[in-house]
């Protein structure tokens, strides 16, 4: 039995994340499960210069490139779906300084296969053809771009198709609705890309919005698709999601989804923002208090509470999830 | 038509209702966002009760309650899904692949071939070396699978000329290409778009050149007004028509789906 | 919403089984989720000369080998594992009347996700460089074989790799713990290669163990991992793996294991097998006294049986089951 | 030792305890079913309680409960995992992938490069034209994927003249093929076979030729015996040896996991 690796958000980003480093998360859809938390203390920590691999654009990634931490970033979805466009990674990839190379929602998550199963390339019958295959932001001068998106000939029939780069990130920061102290994750919804993620990554984190008990994933263990041995390390931080949701937890925080979007439309917006709710808490009880208690009891409303139902005896109580982490040892 | 809206119904409902109208009972249809989401479900709501609706977030069986969703992972669908899979499952294993009938996506440009620009605009060509757009837009998404893999698929697109373009600056999701069977350099498995559905009417692709003509308008619109906001030489078909108004019962089911009204806001 | 799948297990190979055909199952391990009633049924029927592809070898093919009725096969692993060999396959192959065509247990799912994917190859880095490669039963002249697991070099790298063949099966016959009257299918236990199936197969029917009312999948949509959208038809029938096991229903039939590997060693063993435990039963009531009260009593008390626990509740009766069938319009 | 089993334990006990020796507490590592999985539960029952032990079913989290199990998926190690997942993402994302530290094998046929044959027992050669082999064994399965991806992986055989030949008839799993480099014409992300660990003793690959020599002989057996039973003229390691014993905590830790003695009805 591997000992629990329960850790302190900030002693994960400590530990885990270094300036120029390869950070994957958003393996959620725009105004899902996404460690959204996780990019707030990257923020805190000063971390620069990031490349960030994103399945789909989330809150996250546009606050990364909005505050400047992120200078590339390999997406499908760019945008914030019906929110709007994603105006802090508008502004990165308008402006220059963040280089955005363009897949699709696809693409990516085989490029995340591709790089679990180490393969040197992944077939792709999806991309060519187009401008996603050939404009490449990395490679800008070539044009038709080969190198992002090359041409293999398939044995068979002889016929060309598509050879996507795989992706190995150094780090996965992945939200998880449930965890148990060793890293064994449930995830409620969709898992979009989040378990070829898990597996392509060098070192996952994963950020819960609870922990529970191991009794709940021995009754469940069809349901833990992200086994504790691919896991470093567990952050639990309720609500790592907001503003955006996280099915059976609470909804997406309407309001704070555009606040926070209209405040990344501009530097000094970006400024104010990173000030009021990235800087400002100490803690998750700060972090709470930030989002406020009236709203977390208005998007834990939620009509999808329903499907917490059968593993809400197994959640641990903020003390007990104390004492356990006071005796980790990842 | 003007925004007074004498006809009781909006160019927005009238565009969900013709979208809607090309999907068929039993089909496997996926679906984005928005108006697309709405569109195909007034299909399964009016005359395809067996539509097997789906959108890329591998999220099955449900039907949107308490609004629109504000993505396609919003609980507001999740709540009544019957399976929750991953996007690889849903664009890979189920669009990619051909096995999808049919897919809605929609577009910021769109050209005589049926090319989609959803990436950025840019102040004139791109030229030889890649360059940032000026407004850079929402990529890819979802749209380059389908419009690769689903066996046919459907394009809507609010009619102004700033949108039907001669040739779009980037290809994000491809059309016809250059025209004729230019996919088939490619192997796609998909056969492309099949109708542009606009806010003023419907082109279709021609048989054999596969440039986009105009194959119908709205009761609200008329062949010069779609010309005029189209910026190719709009070839009219020989067969083009007015396209029948929505039916009362039509209308009903689109504004059941459609409760909190996105598409009775919409300007139009 | 579709209309009920449901129909009996003689119609299902009725309708959707052919001589000559390329049928998939056990797309689980040797002991455990086969359909291997299905098996039954297409000897009941008299089908031939299928050509099977399973992950790997279980009952089902070992009786299907054994009985002449599959003149192909594609493998990974081709044993009973510590049952032993299988004698009705190894007898079909050792004599020649089967052609076995020898993968592992990782290029058999591999090929079956690239016929998911309907991409024209997949790549491999296993297999390549041993006889799984070099030796080919269906193309025995080819040596070294490059029909079977052709070479490809990766574009980015220059350096060769494998290339497998996609797999695209005329049917799968797959076995879940449980479904609701539509396919939503909830497999307990690991899926082995379940998923890649259901989504390679051209068309798929499910054989269930047990019925659920579709409250329970929209409770647990995490765990339906086979959606009704890829389902053909649902056959409800107990002890469907018998004699191997289902987790949270029942154990393996060690007893049975032995005697059916046993009888199928021989001709006439097999012969006595067919008419005692193939053609001996109507249906299902007759199928389950062929198994026995007493043996079906002994091997559902297994220690997995927690594991159905939270689903309980939502399981049809045999009596609402036939209810449903009887207005099923697949 | 003679079947009297003087020395208080059997030969596949010795031969088990050997092969967990070589297991690294916090290492991943794979198992098939039978003698492998008690050599490697034994090692985190023993030395390696960290040992992230896993099998290619995707069964994760658990040990066996009521007896070893019938088969990787059975109910006995079913029921307490913690993780249920399938054959691709334990065979290819964990150890096709490189990921796994160790993987144990078994083996039909071993010949003085490490490979492996597990799929048939022809007469003779196969010959320019594959032809079905007079006994058809039980195939490559996961081993062909373990003995390319893992890190490094172990063989266990009984050591009888039949199974130690010069060279198998077929690779089911590749050692060093030809010897030396050659295992780099491929590309495998492992490593190849470190050890084989049979029921007289241990052989390991000489570093620069990757022929097998005899590394260590059980207490109970000796080189003479060893030599006279691999078919190929065995070479003696410049610091061969002696196993060591088992101790009284290893046979216990064995025990306690091989709970219904399948090892010590073995022959042995």
């Amino acid at each position: 039995m591997p000992p629990p690796k329960l850790i302190s958000l900030s002693e994960a980003v400590h530990r885990y994340t270094w300036d120029g480093m390869m950070y994957a998360s958003g393996a959620a859809l725009p105004i899902g499960s996404d460690a959204v938390v996780f990019g707030r203390e990257l923020l805190r920590q000063g971390r620069k210069d990031l490349h960030a691999i994103f399945h789909c654009n989330s809150q996250q990634l546009n606050l990364l490139a909005g505050a400047g931490a992120a200078t590339r970033a390999e997406c499908g979805f760019t945008g914030l779906e019906v929110f709007g466009f994603a105006n802090g990674l508008r502004r990165a990839t308008e402006s220059g300084r963040l280089a955005l190379e363009d897949y699709s929602n696809l693409s990516m998550p085989l490029r995340l296969l591709g790089g679990a199963l180490n393969w040197p390339f992944v077939p792709a019958t999806v991309n060519v053809g187009s401008d996603l295959q050939d404009r490449s932001a990395f490679a800008p001068e070539e044009y038709p771009s080969r190198s992002k998106i090359a041409a293999v000939t398939d044995p068979f029939s002889g016929r060309q198709i598509g050879a996507l780069r795989p992706l190995k990130p150094d780090l996965a920061a992945i939200h998880v609705t449930l965890s148990d102290p060793l890293g064994n994750a449930i995830m409620l919804g969709t898992e979009w890309s989040r378990f070829e993620l898990s597996r392509a990554a060098k070192r996952v984190v994963l950020v819960a919005d609870a922990i529970v008990d191991g009794g709940c994933v021995r009754q469940f263990p069809n349901l833990v698709r992200i086994p504790e041995i691919v896991v470093e390390a567990v952050v639990h931080w309720p609500f790592a999601a907001w503003p955006q949701s996280s099915p059976g937890m609470y909804d997406v925080d309407e309001e704070h989804m555009r606040f926070m979007n209209k405040a990344l439309a501009t530097a000094e917006g970006t400024s104010d923002y990173i000030r009021d709710f990235v800087s400002s808490y100490r803690d998750v009880e700060g972090y709470l208090d930030m989002i406020g208690a009236a709203k977390r009891e208005e998007i834990s409303k939620t009509a999808t509470a329903f499907l917490l139902d059968p593993y809400r005896r197994w959640i641990m109580s903020a003390e007990e999830v104390a004492r356990v982490q006071a005796g980790a040892t990842p | 038509m003007s925004k007074a809206n004498p006809a009781g119904y909006t160019r927005q409902e009238m565009m969900a209702i013709a979208t809607g109208r090309e999907l068929r009972d039993g089909e496997l249809a996926i679906f984005g966002v928005g108006l697309s989401m709405l569109a195909g479900f007034f299909a399964q709501a009016h005359h395809a009760p067996n539509l097997r609706a789906m959108t890329e977030g591998g999220v099955y069986g449900s039907t949107p309650v308490g609004g629109l969703p504000w993505g396609i992972e919003c609980n507001r669908i999740s709540t009544n899904a019957t399976s929750f899979t991953s996007g690889l499952d849903a664009l890979g294993c189920l669009v990619g692949s051909g096995r999808c009938d049919v897919g809605i996506i929609g577009a910021a440009q769109v050209d005589r071939y049926g090319n989609v620009n959803t990436t950025g605009i840019w102040d004139g060509d791109i030229g030889p070396t890649y360059r940032t757009p000026k407004t850079r837009l929402t990529g890819a998404g979802g749209a380059n699978d389908i419009a690769c893999g689903a066996k046919h698929y459907l394009i809507m697109v609010a009619h102004e000329p700033k949108r039907f373009v001669d040739r779009v600056t980037y290809i994000s999701s491809p059309g016809y290409l250059d025209g004729g069977n230019a996919r088939a350099r490619f192997g796609f498995v998909g056969g492309g778009p099949s109708a542009i559905v606009t806010t003023m009417g419907i082109l279709r692709p021609h048989p054999d050149t596969r440039e986009f003509e105009l194959d119908a308008w709205f009761s609200f619109s008329s062949a010069e007004e779609i010309i005029a906001n189209t910026g190719w030489p709009l070839k009219i078909a020989p067969d083009a028509h007015v396209v029948a108004e929505p039916t009362d019962a039509e209308l009903a089911a689109l504004r059941t789906v459609d409760e909190t009204g996105a598409l009775r806001r919409a300007p139009g």
